[in-house]
């Protein structure tokens, strides 16, 4: 590792898009976690976090802006929208600021991107609906918040699904806006005209509001795919001790930011990294609920942080498919 | 007949009876009572918060809250902390929700009073810093309530669902405050015309300041119900109770202008939110069309309860 | 009608047979009315008769539901066009613009870039030419001017050529916000303008003043004319007979004797009055009379504190701005400040409610069939009474009135002049603003007010017009 | 009446400039003919919206509607108007329209705006969703230069906040058809008693903030590069706030088209200057409404001490 230079000086800003909700607090926890050892041993100068106030992709694109300012040699972002952000990114890039994004990832070519697979993430739920119930049946799907685009790429990819597995139909959807609340409203209200429903295809965060609202209404409990929360698997644990209730949850690990982190640092220490990377989401099965569930704090999600190493091996594989 | 249609609330209960309809036509009369029983679930919240924000914007132009989603959440929040699902606990837990109302009520209106801030500012600016006190308290730890309380708030008395119960027992004491006591004149005296109630010997601060509690008392208590509803406090969960305090309000057929409520019409407006969205979902809407359709149908009940007023 | 060999010439307006219904009331019941060049018309009656009712028909701001409105001389299909201009009973100015600009606004023909600095001149030489001596910017934002100033910058407007020299201008009690040196200015120039062949209806409360001006005077009486000859025809109590008044009942016997007791009012500026006193202030109008009333008043109702029984109440003058709760109706804007004496617990008693709030509308005679109607579908004079009436029916002891006579006809006036000594009597104390000296002489005691402090005490016989005019203009004499 | 009653432009300036002062003085680097773009330059698209709503303010109505009609601008701008001019050009000339015949209608009718203007933000939204039902499109090449020119001496933000405050300030207040707007704010009826046609009046109010809202939807795209449906739905706060901070009242038509653009370039330099700040991320949110707080505070002892007449 005799190339690498020295990062000892670097500073580094996490621009953040959004805090209202338990993953991206998860998020900004686990880079606390992971950054503030980092600091302290002095492999980077700083690595400071910055939320916008609201979840808008203007707002973000002036934090980025006064992050140019501010001098950081790498940014980090989780972008509020995936395109419109370029202009602001395209900026930081120009003035030789790192720009490395991550969950919300954002299509400027100067950046890099460390992206889940949202579209196959979508479309295995619905396989493994099909694993369960191979004769098929009507399906409720609860997608996110309208207009953005992890919502689209993970609908787009259940809509694969179901054409792969044509024994599904999806009977009704409904926008849950990625809160158990509104999800639960939002299903508690097309449920009454709906049939029968064998399962509920989710984006992450809403599986325990379309629970409540099943459950209130009185139906069999269909088999809901559920999103790594920590109340969702509590309830999933719950169900399979009473009834033997068997189900999955996937969903991208908060400390992908971590990282993203450890990935512009080996950028800025002068390691070739490809502009594309990919993350595989978490994925937790009957197998591993109790397990998984031991490790997730109550009220929080399903998460892994990484280390450097585990950084390097990402960008080694990488790497190797040039 | 013709007395009732000259009541702008009427229009409200005849928007969400047709959108009843039309969705439980869908299935052929089949699912009407779980949709009645959501609808009344779901509309109780709007409706508790849309009869605090009624009351503000009663007190003239420029008066409303809009942190009536921080302080639910900061009290939805606090509140399940406090309980961390131990049992027995449910009434700590509502004591400190009405508390963390209270707080904040007296906060906007210090903001309001001492300062001299527009309503509309403060409370904007005022709900940012709640919203931080939420995330700094527990991080947005989702807490489940303690068991007796979440079945309280998903339980059902009569056929009818709890939380329904507590939002009808509201409207009732602010429509008896509104139209029979000497607070409700005060109020609306205020809100016509705040020098000239003045001059008349109201005590417009003094009502100003209790308005301000009230909202915000609604707003804890309502973020209390909704965290044990749906097993948990969440950051963003008071987020669409903005729009949805100011829209029931007006599609209730208050006078935005201040000076004139109407307490019934904010309940028929709470269920006609609740029963539009799941009836353009039942017909599969996609999420344009449900807003634009959405959007269409709170101006056209706007215009026939305004219109019918004119005439008569 | 009463076409006399002088008319020569076609009339500026004629209304045929003109009806404007509201609901049941009949504003205008058949009204046949001709104005022509050189006339000024006095127009007069009770509150409610229908004065305000037949200057919008006039001016086309109401369609009446009835009859014709026609401009013969000029053949102009509109009141515009035929120049005719109203000057409203309420202030209709945009508080938030400057003189020169509310003038734009009524005169569509400022255009161009240089439109303001001919606005500027335009308003200076009207206000010039009516009042004198004025004391008005032209660039002052109407919000900064006193109610008497904006009420002169409204009939300046309505003087102003404008494009087209005025025809017929409208004054709709245009000097009841006025004292009477700038009254005096304005009836000067109404009777030049008649001269120089201008026509003027000018509405008034005040006889002397129509006796002034007015060439020809019509008398209205529940929406019909009920007397129109030559103004030298008319006695003051021929006019005032042939107004009609019917005094309200139970107010007869007022005339009791009144004990003066302790002082219950002292103020830093050294205003005071003692229990059952009737206390005036007085002085030219804006020099702070209505500020030390307000003050007082503010200073003793909290605005946090639940009023047990209220010290004081208080009768606004300025209708729109400090009295009148626009959306209610007449009941409850009457019941408005004794809610705390009609409660329960909290709840109103709303059976007593409403007998108050009948009982009023008889003794002070407030014309609406239902006291459940708005107030705003009261006359401008009858909105007057229920303010009074609002705080007469408080058990109150001192009673503070910001000119509350303004639009009150001569008949109510009387009456509630009656009233006020009767409730005098029974101890209660009132302060009354007033820019009349007709209003000033009901009082015990009298202060007038100069640059906001008091010039002068005057009591008993010294409260005369010559008295009060020396202490106003003092300070004008000496510098 | 005092000098800051009368020059109500004065506490805005100056809001702005300690601000500024303090800003650079955390980040020097903000100090350059680079920095001051970057700081401002987003604010641009801001003042135009805020300019809109007070248009709309001004005529004793208000807008809730802003963010979503300014989004759907974005999404007409970055889609129709890039992929075929002229059909995009007439689709924002009838967003413009479709604003002017809501304001007569609101008037005709005696709506209450606010609700009329909630339901349509349902309604632009959802015209937005279907446009754009995913983030994408591109900014029409010659906006994007427009957005990133680079005058001399002075950045391009600083230019058109200028330029736009000194066309609004024409129009609105020094104009004979704006002093007739701001007369319908003060009171409607002494226009209409002068023969002045009040819905057309709030019609062209109207008119002219959809055509200020569509030309700040343009402005965002052409600094975004591209939109989303929801990429401006914090404008409809942040307008009325700006307005507001530029010293204009809810009622009574007294707006400052100069101290809304002041307000909208404060606003964003506020959050900028709490960007510098470092906080911890649990208080960031909250310290950008303590700082509207402190700003709005300044102004209103200032007013308060001196006070109406
Ligand atoms: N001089 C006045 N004349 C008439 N009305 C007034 C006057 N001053 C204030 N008001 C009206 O009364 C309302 C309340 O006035 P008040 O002075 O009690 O308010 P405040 O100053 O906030 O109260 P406090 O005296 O407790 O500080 C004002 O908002 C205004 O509409
Ligand atoms: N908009 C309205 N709706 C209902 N009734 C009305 C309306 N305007 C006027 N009236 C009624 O018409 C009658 C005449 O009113 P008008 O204002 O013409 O009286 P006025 O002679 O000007 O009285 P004042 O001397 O008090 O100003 C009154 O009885 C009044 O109550
Ligand atoms: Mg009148
Ligand atoms: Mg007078």
């Amino acid at each position: 590792e005799a190339h690498m230079t020295d990062t000892s000086d670097a500073r580094i800003a996490l621009s953040n898009n959004y805090a209202g909700n338990s993953w991206r607090q998860a998020m900004l926890q686990s880079w606390e976690d992971v950054t503030g050892p980092a600091v302290e041993e002095g492999i980077v100068a700083a690595a400071d976090a910055y939320t916008t106030s609201e979840n808008q992709a203007t707002e973000q694109a002036a934090q980025i802006q006064n992050m140019i300012l501010q001098g950081y040699d790498a940014i980090v972002v989780n972008a509020a929208s995936p395109t419109a952000l370029n202009g602001a990114v395209k900026e930081a890039c120009d003035a030789g600021i790192v720009v490395v994004s991550f969950d919300g990832i954002v299509t400027e070519p100067c950046a890099w991107r460390i992206a889940v697979d949202f579209h196959e993430m979508g479309r295995q739920e619905v396989e493994y609906l099909a694993s369960r119930l191979p004769e098929g049946g009507n399906l409720l799907e609860i997608r996110g918040l309208a207009g953005v685009f992890v919502d689209d790429e993970i609908s787009a990819g259940i809509h694969a699904g179901i054409e792969e597995f044509p024994q599904f139909e999806i009977a009704g959807s409904v926008h849950g806006d990625w809160a158990q609340d509104v999800a639960q409203k939002a299903v508690a209200g097309i449920l009454p005209s709906l049939p029968e429903i064998v399962g509920v295809v989710t984006q992450g965060g809403d599986g325990y509001g379309a629970a409540e609202a099943i459950r209130a209404a009185g139906r069999d409990m269909p088999i809901i795919v559920l999103g790594n929360r920590q109340d969702e698997m509590l309830w999933w644990q719950q169900q399979r001790d009473e009834s033997g209730y068997e189900t999955i949850s996937l969903s991208i690990a908060p400390g992908v930011s971590t990282l993203a982190f450890w990935v512009a640092q080996q950028i800025l220490a002068g390691e070739e990294v490809p502009k594309d990377l990919t993350v595989p989401f978490l994925t937790v099965t009957q197998d591993t609920l109790d397990e998984t569930l031991a490790n997730t704090p109550e009220g929080s999600v399903a998460n892994v942080e990484y280390s450097l190493e585990d950084a390097q091996a990402v960008i080694a594989e990488a790497q190797g498919e040039m | 007949m013709s007395a009732l249609i000259a009541r702008p609330w009427i229009w409200s209960w005849l928007a969400a009876a047709l959108a009843f309809a039309l969705t439980v036509s869908l299935t052929g009369g089949r699912g009407a009572g779980e949709l009645a029983y959501a609808a009344l679930s779901f509309g109780a919240f709007a409706a508790i918060v849309g009869m605090g924000q009624m009351l503000v914007i009663t007190l003239g132009p420029g008066n409303v809250d809009l942190s009536i989603p921080a302080t639910m959440t900061l009290a939805g929040t606090l509140a399940l902390k406090a309980m961390g699902s131990d049992p027995g606990t449910a009434a700590m837990g509502l004591a400190i929700a009405l508390a963390v109302g209270l707080g904040v009520g007296l906060a906007n209106f210090a903001l309001i009073y001492l300062l001299r801030l527009p309503p509309i500012i403060a409370t904007l600016a005022a709900s940012l810093i709640y919203q931080s006190l939420a995330i700094w308290s527990n991080r947005g730890l989702r807490i489940k309530p303690p068991e007796g309380l979440a079945d309280f708030s998903t339980g059902r008395t009569l056929a009818v669902p709890n939380v329904a119960w507590v939002g009808l027992a509201i409207a009732v004491v602010v429509w008896v405050v509104l139209e029979r006591s000497t607070w409700g004149r005060w109020l609306m005296a205020t809100g016509q015309n705040m020098r000239a109630a003045r001059l008349a010997g109201v005590p417009v601060q003094r009502v100003r300041f209790a308005t301000y509690l009230a909202v915000a008392v609604l707003a804890g208590l309502t973020g209390y119900l909704l965290a044990s509803f749906s097993g948990g406090a969440a950051l963003n969960m008071g987020q669409e109770y903005l729009l949805m305090s100011i829209a029931v309000v007006v599609i209730g057929g208050s006078s935005i202008a201040g000076g004139y409520s109407n307490v019934p019409g904010v309940w028929g407006a709470a269920l006609f939110m609740f029963l539009v969205v799941s009836m353009l979902n039942s017909y599969g809407a996609p999420a344009g069309l449900r807003l634009v359709l959405t959007g269409t149908i709170i101006i056209g009940i706007v215009i026939a309860a305004s219109t019918r007023r004119v005439r008569t | 009608m009463t076409t006399s060999a002088a008319d020569k010439a076609a009339p500026l307006v004629a209304l045929t047979d003109a009806r404007m219904q509201f609901g049941a009331v009949r504003a205008l019941d058949g009204v046949s009315l001709e104005i022509r060049a050189g006339e000024c018309l006095g127009l007069v009656g009770h509150n409610g008769a229908g004065k305000s009712t037949l200057v919008n028909v006039v001016n086309a701001g109401l369609t009446p539901t009835g009859g014709s409105v026609s401009f013969p001389a000029s053949g102009a299909p509109s009141a515009r066009g035929a120049g005719v201009r109203s000057v409203f009973q309420e202030l209709s100015l945009c508080p938030n613009l400057t003189v020169a600009e509310n003038l734009k606004i009524a005169h569509e023909g400022l255009k161009g870039l240089r439109w303001r600095g001919a606005a500027r001149a335009e308003i200076r030489e009207s206000l010039d030419r009516v009042f004198p001596g004025h004391g008005i910017d032209a660039d002052a934002e109407v919000d900064t001017l006193s109610i008497a100033q904006r009420q002169m910058v409204e009939i300046a407007i309505g003087f102003a050529p404008r494009g087209q020299a005025a025809q017929l201008v409208i004054l709709d009690e245009p000097t009841s916000s006025l004292d009477g040196g700038i009254a005096q200015q304005l009836l000067t120039h109404v009777r030049r303008f008649c001269e120089a062949g201008g026509a003027v209806i000018f509405i008034s409360h005040m006889l002397g003043e129509i006796f002034e001006v007015a060439s020809r005077v019509i008398v209205m009486k529940d929406g019909k004319v009920v007397a129109d000859r030559p103004a030298g025809e008319f006695t003051r109590k021929g006019l005032v007979d042939a107004m009609g008044h019917v005094a309200p009942e139970g107010t007869g016997a007022a005339a009791a004797e009144r004990r003066i007791g302790v002082e219950v009012v002292r103020t830093p500026e050294g205003l005071t009055a003692r229990e059952g006193e009737i206390v005036g202030l007085s002085g030219l109008a804006g020099h702070g009379q209505a500020e030390a009333l307000a003050r007082l008043y503010l200073d003793t109702a909290s605005a946090w504190r639940r009023p047990g029984a209220a010290r004081m109440v208080f009768v606004a003058g300025d209708r729109g701005r400090d009295g009148v709760l626009p959306l209610w109706s007449i009941l409850r804007n009457v019941s408005v400040s004794i809610l705390p004496e009609i409660a329960r617990r909290g709840l109103l008693d709303r059976t007593r409610e409403a007998a108050v709030a009948k009982d009023w509308k008889r003794r002070i005679g407030i014309r609406t069939d239902d006291v459940a109607n708005p107030i705003l579908s009261l006359s401008g004079g009858n909105q007057q009474k229920v303010l009074f009436a609002r705080a007469l029916a408080s058990a109150a002891p001192v009673v503070v009135m910001d000119d509350p006579m303004r639009g009150v006809d001569v008949g109510t006036k009387q009456d509630v002049y009656a009233m006020i000594r009767a409730e005098a009597a029974k101890g209660r104390t009132f302060l009354w603003y007033s820019t009349e000296t007709e209003e000033v002489r009901q009082c015990d005691r009298v202060f007038v007010f100069r640059d906001g402090a008091i010039s002068a005490e005057l009591t008993g016989a010294d409260i005369t017009e010559e008295r009060i005019l020396e202490a106003s203009f003092e300070m004008q004499d000496a510098g | 009446m005092n000098f800051l009653a009368r020059h109500r432009i004065v506490l805005p300036i100056v809001s702005l400039a300690v601000l500024l002062a303090a800003t650079f003085w955390m980040q020097p680097r903000a100090m350059s003919y680079f920095g001051v773009n970057l700081l401002f330059n987003l604010a641009v698209p801001i003042a135009l919206a805020t300019i809109a709503q007070m248009l709309i303010i001004m005529v004793n109505d208000i807008d809730l509607s802003t963010g979503a009609f300014v989004s759907l601008a974005a999404c007409v701008t970055a889609t129709l108007l890039n992929d075929a001019p002229l059909f995009g050009a007439l689709v924002l000339a009838g967003l413009v329209l479709a604003y002017a015949v809501l304001g007569a209608v609101i008037h005709a009718l005696a709506l209450p705006a606010i609700v009329v203007t909630l339901g349509m933000s349902f309604v632009w939204g959802g015209l937005a969703l279907v446009l754009l039902p995913s983030p994408g499109g591109a900014s029409p090449g010659w906006i994007r230069t427009l957005m990133t020119v680079k005058p001399p001496l002075v950045p391009m933000a600083v230019v058109a906040a200028i330029l736009i405050a000194a066309v609004t300030h024409l129009l609105v207040i020094r104009s004979g058809i704006g002093t007739m707007l701001r007369g319908v704010g003060g009171n409607a009826r002494a226009v209409a008693r002068s023969g002045g046609s009040v819905m057309r009046l709030k019609a062209l109010a109207y008119g002219l903030a959809g055509l200020f809202n569509v030309l700040a939807g343009m402005a965002l795209v052409g600094l975004t590069t591209s939109a989303d449906a929801n990429i401006a739905l914090r404008y409809t706060l942040l307008s009325i706030a700006g307005v507001i901070l530029g010293g204009g009242e809810f009622t009574g038509g007294k707006v400052s088209p100069t101290g809304a653009v002041i307000g909208a370039l404060t606003l964003t330099l506020a959050a900028s200057f709490l960007s510098f700040l470092r906080l911890s991320p649990d208080w960031q949110i909250g310290a950008q409404g303590a700082i509207l707080i402190l700003v709005l505070t300044a102004r209103l002892l200032f007013t308060r001490r001196s006070g109406p007449a």
